[in-house]
């Protein structure tokens, strides 16, 4: 992959398509209304912007957001990523 | 560090301890029990829910940067989900140090981080 | 609060757990083992020597009073004397706490005290 | 007894005699030379004093009294005591 920038990105990424997993914890398979799901995701699409498509005016303040295991930004493009988790605050222990 | 990470469905069992090391001077074992009173409300047991993959991941990490920070031989960590009736384990834990202060440190420090974000649940029924 | 105090020559066993109370959230446990490297000199192990009458009356007193700062549920304390060889414990703590804050500070305390007065020695042989 | 001032204790005790069981520990029954022992002792005699006829010349410095199980002072009347131990600093643990 030969990239040069953060438009190149974007346009290597505009052409990706992942089925990607979607996770819900604890009080977020209530607010989602799934626990697993699967669906197709642009590498250029950012967790809030899918969340905003498939649950439209989803309030997701205080719920982290997570790629493949590691904690995620909202607002970054979920690239390669194959599991997405929707994490409210934990409480183990 | 030598770092054991378990998340069962069964009851915890305390694993049996190996001293690894002539130069381990304590051992420190946690064990958080389901209490009744949770606030106002009397329970029966308390329902854990973890994302096991991750909350591995997360923790293992968080006790590898505690072992630099402390310098302690071995952790042993077993987190139980499901089910877990009133006066039963959620939780084990059993740091091997070589002297006292850094394993109870390294003890109160990993419970705290656990706390902080490794993706477990609970909740009353 | 429930306070037990052993002073045994025998090896330490570890007593049963015993949960009065479904109000216990958190059981903490200490085991001081002796080590094979005391500063520059190996060891086979270390001879304990108390007072055991005087070491009862003080810890008790100590113990109490942590009792009443931490607020604790029980403790079981048990003290080895005689020859321990390396990797045997010494000495085995068990607190029991609504939660785990209190317990661990209620073992650190109880062990700092231990090292300021209670009458209990140790030599190389 | 009817006591009014520490004169009149000094009085009552001044006729008292007691056996006391003398318990040295570690590091101290070499500096003492016994490691249990009975001797007499006036109810007014002070730790110290006592030290003082049985092994004169001996350093006490670094070295705790306790009074049938509780730590005294060197310096105030054994009064009606039973036992007094040598305490080198504790190591216990």
């Amino acid at each position: 992959m030969d990239v040069r920038g953060l438009e190149d990105l974007a346009v290597v990424y505009e052409l990706r398509w992942n089925v990607m997993k979607l996770l819900a914890f604890a009080k977020s398979k209530d607010d989602f209304g799934f626990s697993e799901k699967e669906i197709e995701v642009a590498a250029t699409e950012t967790p809030r912007e899918l969340v905003a498509r498939i649950v439209p005016g989803m309030d997701v303040s205080g719920i982290r957001v997570a790629l493949d295991c590691e904690f995620a930004d909202w607002d970054a493009p979920v690239g390669d990523a194959k599991e997405m988790a929707f994490l409210p605050p934990v409480s183990g222990g | 560090m030598k770092i054991t990470i378990v998340f069962t469905e069964e009851g915890i069992v305390v694993p049996e301890m190996v001293i690894g090391s002539r130069e381990i001077g304590a051992v420190v074992e946690f064990q958080g029990l389901v209490r009744e009173m949770e606030g106002e409300e009397a329970l029966d047991g308390l329902f854990y829910e973890a994302y096991p993959e991750m909350a591995e991941k997360v923790l293992r990490r968080h006790l590898e940067e505690l072992g630099e920070i402390h310098g302690c031989e071995s952790v042993e960590f077993i987190h139980r989900s499901g089910w877990v009736p009133v006066g039963e384990a959620s939780l084990y834990i059993r740091v091997l140090s070589a002297h006292r202060g850094e394993g109870l440190r390294f003890l109160a420090d990993s419970i705290d981080r656990l706390k902080q974000d490794v993706p477990i649940w609970k909740r009353v029924s």
